[in-house]
């Protein structure tokens, strides 16, 4: 045949097409990881001799999408505006320095454990992600390569982890979630005490989301409180994003508590539920754990949260000579408050970690800078950060230490004409506890 | 020894040797891929996205060949998850066997599904099914006993590779999910081709003529659901197996939409359609994994798109240019057989099959 | 069970029954009248919840002008994704995965306009001021708030307004004909390419109202759409798909059957306990409560 | 025949799919006339008003109201125009009402504003209707319903008429109630198109009579030209 001069068919020119292409297709996709990777860690190591002025890359594992997205947009403007005060004067020796961002998401294990895995292999100075899983199965990607590591997961599981492995590069920013209960439980005391409120009755109703987090900390509680002859009238789980709260306050009418502990961590449940409570309030001191720490909460409650108590085992301080700045830095770069915790902490991470860094003379001498973490004593705008043992974690002042300096701060607020006024502990209170209207 | 090879091929009477080899080459090419990648990140985004194909591979055969509308499946591959992560912690049994066990929770569970969904008709079915997964998501998120570990999820188990370093695990699980896809690829291919392929699609087509023609709806929607469900319930011990954890968060609306868009711009009810669709969604997730948030609705765009201007997904474009470009080609090779111009593709709608 | 047991049950399934009527008969109107299941219903309450906070709270407007504009606002964007998303499929319509394919498109829109809505707005959940604040206590400790009440009160007054729309008007009538039979319809003279599109843009509306006051109660955020449509889905399901009574008797039945187990047996199982009795209706009931299998519809 | 035809069908083709149902056919229908068109069944008649009235897309030929050629226009369009068709079974609306259902008559054409003086108009010539005005369509026999279909034609003045089968499944009773108002339509001036298997009942209005057979017309002419022809005769002409 004249068109095949050439001696090809035109069937199997097609299929060595088609098997070519489709070849290509598997090795492009592999390459293409492989080849990011290796353009990105070739600058990683050029980054890393020490003469180097390339921009230093520090990962942000934060959630971008999903239910946590507005913490996570939080915690992110809290790195980046330590990134931009540490970039504006000068970097961290001599070299500027540049996020890079991936979406947690809800933190399910194979999202972080990916999430991981590229910040090691881009070569990343250090990771700061503030939530991570409850099995720690991304530990030992970031353990194996010994880049700082910093999390606020809040969660003894994870500690127990790193102490356990004997991990030395990864740490939690804050103390874990056991400190929650018993912390209440000594302010409700001292409260009782010093004759500032009197409970209406021993009784307490418990509302907790049913997640272990909040489930913990509202067992903890309980525990602690029936030790002191307290009784539970209602121990309620609910599964989050809950904003109907009608059948719960039927229960809770019926037979008024002392004491409303409430234990979640979404902004919107909690503000729903102090509105739907303050339209016929029963004469219960109430608790809400954590979430009015996030800035929505207050908007989203308006004035029906003033008297409301909460604690938070990390917080921004307030009239402070080092988190005013802060506040005020941040309110100017984003238009909005910091909040009460998640910015703030990771403000104080990444400043922390630029200093170790400086310290240690290289960015990229992980055991250098790790061992220096360990050592530090760090006063930032959420009080003492201070590693002292293995768990790789912070203390609750005043719970753990005596120490003010030595411990971070359990702070409990409370609502005052639409304020948050610090109202334990000494020295770092800016007010006192006001019994709430509906009391 | 000359029995096998014929007998094989009769259960893929549209393969020839031509296909075949192709097929083997890409095999090997992929099996080569970790010895060619180096870096970690890949290798764990490659893992993890064949396992999501193993996921895909099993909805597309009750989704798409059977036609029946499960939006149950990620409920079903993580049942068969928490099964084999649950025996990987509290029992000794070989975490291989662990695997198994995963699948046969998931079959046990995807046929516990099938009863309730058998008088049901489409949209129906989908709600019944989306309601048996919010279900499942909601009794595993408020287990108080412990056993799943909530939403935190179960703690970490062993995996199938026990201490191996990070490296040489990813590989070793490459390898094994690898083999797991062509498995099932071949499993699926084989069953739809078989006459019981023959009467689900029947059923998904004209239901009433199958059934006149003693087609058992309820024999073979359950034998669909096993299969699938067995696929998933792999899947889900993988997922666990290589995560050495899981979470409700593997299932949920965002989770299924990706999975079905990868389903649909592949071409849904095609064997080739879940592996083009879900490299192709891989590579682009890949690929904005640095601007997250605009991943989600870029792949809402694709997905509108290739619907409404792709019926049928790429497979589908492809068939229809394979019969354009094999009209030239007969031009050329005037001598060969016709036999050749046959697709694995089965159009949306197509009339060709017929009950046996 | 005591009283204000009993004075709480109701008062919560008033308020449950009138939330899920108003984010479920618009989904009814566009099933009947086109047949598909249009899953942008609930970006369309977050749309709505969005226009909400923006006029009530930014603008701080009346709350009149956030219902009209959240309406129109709605109504265009419905309209459009019909023509986006259903009407270059309208070809396919008697194929027998046409409601697949519809399904699956509205979903991508969905999925565009709340990750849209993500990128533009931010993933804060912000508060919507109620419509009209404080509330009534209806009896100890039971207390209706009246942003409820409006809320209950504008839901019904929309659904009877949808049906008299639906009976009375040349339109409506029309809208009515062609569910029943497209055919006879545009022999009619009823031209369905434009009652298609102006059908969902409606629909919308209705959910984008809905919104306004869902606001108050769940907060403007981009995924607030995703509570309101699966309770939309179970509601249209659970009365039949495309019957607008049904769908009315299914939002206080699921209402009922929620609050009664909220307040015996709590929060904690009460969705898994409607789940059940859902499965149940539908195993002996499988086109739901007043379902047909195809022919009569709205 | 006149001059210009209101309706004219010049070789019309179309059919479903691949498959051709109507090819070639011919079909001019003048001013306030009767064209009955009677062929086996399967044979395209009801293709071929759905191809008149815009339902089916037609593949090729000519259809022309009043000299206008409206093919690949759609239903609605078309109906616009004045034509009316009163589709095999009836078309009603199940779930509406009669009343509703006679209203719909009156959607387009511009017919709205007059809506409830044709209501009257149609109560007054059918009581049976009258009778039945709030009852659902699907409630109606078959007779009734047929009546309602006619009625809701009847809701537009000046149109031109496709009726298909009107005596399917009735009983002759029904038949002839039914006939006695497609005549009332024809002494008020319409123009009718009019599809019946055989002629049976249509000798009494048919100005002309189309054999229609493997979709195109083999034979045209009067009912008494027709009714005398032998093979037509033991064809259609049925049991008369």
């Amino acid at each position: 045949m004249a068109a095949n001069s050439s001696g090809v068919t035109r069937k199997a020119f097609l299929r060595g097409l088609g098997a070519a292409g489709a070849g290509g297709l598997i090795v492009g996709a592999a390459g293409g990881y492989a080849g990011g990777a290796a353009s990105s860690s070739s600058s990683g190591s050029s980054g890393k001799s020490s003469g180097s002025k390339a921009p230093i890359v520090i990962g942000s594992g934060v959630p971008v999408t999903g239910l946590y997205a507005g913490d996570g947009q939080m915690m992110q403007r809290g790195q980046r505006l330590a990134i931009d005060e540490i970039n504006a004067a000068g970097g961290v020796l001599g070299r500027q320095l540049q996020m890079s961002v991936l979406d947690t998401q809800t933190q399910q294990p194979d999202v972080m454990k990916s999430v991981f895995q590229k910040f090691v292999s881009d070569g990343v100075a250090a990771i700061f992600a503030p939530f991570c899983t409850y099995s720690s199965v991304e530990f030992p990607v970031v353990a194996q390569a010994g880049i700082p590591t910093f999390h606020v997961n809040t969660w003894h599981g994870n500690v127990d982890f790193v102490k356990q492995h004997g991990i030395t590069n990864i740490f939690q920013g804050d103390p874990s979630e056991t400190w929650y209960g018993p912390g209440f439980v000594v302010l409700v005391e001292e409260l009782i005490k010093t004759k500032k409120w009197k409970p209406s009755s021993k009784t307490m109703a418990i509302v907790t989301s049913n997640d272990p987090y909040s489930l913990n900390i509202a067992k903890t509680f309980n525990t602690e409180m029936t030790k002191l002859g307290w009784k539970a009238t209602m121990f309620q789980q609910f599964t989050a994003p809950q904003a109907d709260w009608s059948a719960v306050l039927v229960n809770i009418r019926n037979n008024p508590p002392g004491i409303v502990f409430f234990s979640d961590y979404a902004a919107s449940d909690e503000a729903a539920f102090i509105k739907q409570f303050r339209q016929s309030p029963t004469k219960s001191l109430v608790y809400q754990q954590y979430a009015p720490s996030i800035p929505q909460y207050l908007q989203l409650a308006g004035s029906a949260a003033d008297g409301v108590l909460w604690s938070t085992v990390v917080g921004i301080l307030q009239n402070d000579p080092i988190a005013d700045p802060f506040q005020a830095a941040f309110t100017k770069q984003f238009g909005t408050g910091p909040g009460f915790s998640n910015a703030g902490d990771q403000y104080d991470l990444v400043h922390m970690w630029a200093n170790a860094a400086a310290e240690a003379g290289d960015p990229y001498d992980f055991k250098s800078i790790n061992e220096i973490i360990k050592n530090t004593v760090y006063r930032g705008v959420c009080g003492t950060y201070r590693f002292p043992d293995d768990y790789l974690t912070c203390y609750p002042y005043p719970d753990y230490t005596k120490d003010p300096s030595l411990g971070m701060p359990h702070l409990t607020f409370q609502i005052q004409n639409g304020k948050q006024v610090l109202v334990s502990p000494d020295p770092y209170s800016t007010g006192s506890f006001q019994l709430p209207s509906w009391l | 020894m000359s029995e096998r090879p014929s007998k094989f091929a009769t259960a893929f009477p549209d393969m020839t040797a031509g296909r075949w080899a192709i097929s083997g080459v890409l095999i090997v090419i992929a099996a080569l891929v970790p010895v060619v990648v180096s870096n970690e990140y890949a290798m764990t985004v490659l893992v993890t996205t064949l396992i999501l194909l193993v996921l895909n591979i099993s909805w597309n055969f009750v989704l798409g060949i059977a036609g029946v509308w499960n939006f149950g499946q990620l409920a079903i591959y993580a049942l068969g998850g928490y099964g084999a992560g649950i025996l990987m912690l509290h029992t000794s049994l070989s975490p291989w066997l662990a695997l198994l066990a995963g699948g046969v929770v998931g079959a046990v569970a995807a046929i516990l599904l099938a009863f309730p969904t058998l008088r049901l008709y489409g949209i129906y079915t989908s709600l019944l099914t989306f309601a048996f997964a919010e279900v499942i998501q909601y009794v595993i998120l408020n287990d108080g006993s412990g056993l799943t570990g909530g939403s935190f999820g179960l703690p970490i188990v062993r995996g199938l590779f026990g201490t191996a370093s990070i490296a040489s695990a990813n590989r070793s699980y490459y390898w094994t999910v690898l083999a797991v896809v062509v498995l099932a690829t071949l499993a699926v291919a084989a069953v739809s081709r078989s006459s019981l392929g023959i009467a689900l699609r029947g059923l998904r087509d004209a239901p009433a003529y199958a059934a006149a023609r003693g087609v058992s709806p309820l024999k073979f929607r359950l034998i669909a659901f096993a299969l699938s469900g067995f696929l998933a319930g792999i899947a889900g011990a993988l997922y666990v197996s290589f995560n050495q954890s899981i979470d409700p968060g593997v299932m949920g609306l965002t989770p299924m939409s990706i999975d079905v868009t990868m389903l649909v711009i592949g071409g849904m009810g095609t064997i080739t359609g879940p592996i083009i669709g879900t490299a192709l969604l891989a590579i682009v997730q890949t690929a904005l994994v640095s601007h997250p948030g605009a991943e989600l609705t870029i792949l809402g765009v694709f997905l509108l798109v290739v619907v409404v201007f792709v019926p049928g997904g790429i497979v589908g474009l492809v068939s229809r240019y394979r019969k354009r470009i094999s009209t030239w080609v007969a031009e050329d090779d005037s001598g060969g057989d016709p036999a050749e111009n046959d697709d694995d593709v089965q159009p949306e709608g197509s009339t060709e099959q017929s009950v046996a | 069970m005591s009283l204000s047991d009993i004075v709480g049950i109701l008062v919560t399934t008033v308020i449950l029954g009138s939330i899920y009527g108003l984010v479920a008969i618009g989904m009814t109107l566009i099933y009947g009248t086109l047949r598909i299941l249009d899953m942008s219903q609930g970006s369309m309450v977050m749309v709505g919840s969005f226009i909400g906070w923006g006029i009530l709270v930014v603008a701080g407007w009346n709350p009149i002008i956030a219902i009209v504009l959240a309406f129109v606002a709605t109504f265009g964007l419905g309209t459009l994704t019909q023509l986006v998303s259903v009407q270059p499929l309208m070809k396919r319509m008697n194929s027998i995965d046409f409601e697949m394919v519809t399904f699956i498109t509205t979903f991508a829109v969905a999925m565009i306009l709340s990750n849209v809505a993500l990128e533009v707005l931010g993933p804060q959940q912000r508060n919507v001021t109620p419509v009209i604040s404080g509330g009534i206590n209806v009896y100890h400790g039971v207390n209706l708030p009246y942003q409820s009440l409006t809320m209950a009160i504008v839901s019904v007054v929309m659904m009877a307004g949808l049906g008299i729309f639906l009976a009375r008007t040349r339109w409506g009538m029309a809208i009515r004909a062609v569910a029943q039979d497209l055919d006879a319809a545009r022999l009619m003279g009823v031209p369905v390419s434009k009652l298609y599109p102006l059908t969902m843009g409606l629909a919308s509306a209705l959910a984008g109202v809905a919104g306004v006051f869902l606001g108050g109660l769940y907060f403007a955020y981009p995924s607030a759409g995703d509570l309101p449509l699966l309770e939309a889905l179970i509601v249209v399901i659970f009365g039949g798909l495309g019957s607008l009574p049904g769908t009315v008797y299914a939002a206080y039945a699921i209402g009922l059957i929620q609050a009664i187990a909220e307040v015996i047996v709590g929060e904690t199982w009460s969705l898994p306990i409607l789940y059940g009795v859902i499965l149940l209706v539908l195993i002996f009931r499988p086109y739901g409560l007043l379902g047909k299998p195809s022919e009569a519809r709205l | 025949m006149s001059d210009s035809p209101r309706l004219r069908v010049a070789g019309l083709r179309a059919g479903y799919g691949d498959s051709t149902v109507i090819r070639d056919l011919n079909l001019d229908v003048g001013a306030g006339e009767v064209a009955v068109v009677v062929g086996p069944n399967g044979h395209g008649k009801t293709t071929l008003l759905r191809a008149i009235s815009g339902l089916l897309k037609p593949t090729g030929g000519q259809v022309e109201l009043d000299g206008t050629d409206v093919v690949g226009q759609s239903a609605e369009r078309i109906s616009g125009l004045g034509l009316v068709h009163v589709p095999q079974g009836d078309g009603l609306f199940p779930e509406m009402t009669v009343e509703e259902n006679l209203l719909m008559g009156a959607f387009g054409g511009g017919a709205w504003r007059s809506r409830r003086t044709e209501l009257a108009k149609i109560y007054d010539r059918f009581p049976v209707v009258a009778a039945r005005a709030h009852q659902r369509a699907r409630t109606l026999s078959g007779g009734e319903r047929r009546l309602v279909g006619l009625g809701r034609a009847l809701m537009r003045t000046s149109q031109i008429m496709l009726i298909d089968e009107p005596s399917l499944g009735l009983a002759p009773v029904a038949i002839d109630t039914v006939y006695e108002a497609i005549g009332d339509l024809k002494s008020g001036g319409a123009t009718i198109v009019l599809v019946e298997e055989n002629f049976t009942h249509v000798g009494q209005i048919a100005d002309s009579v189309h054999v229609l057979e493997t979709g195109t017309i083999v034979a045209s002419g009067s009912y008494a030209e027709l009714s005398v022809d032998p093979t037509i005769v033991q064809t259609y002409l049925g049991s008369v």
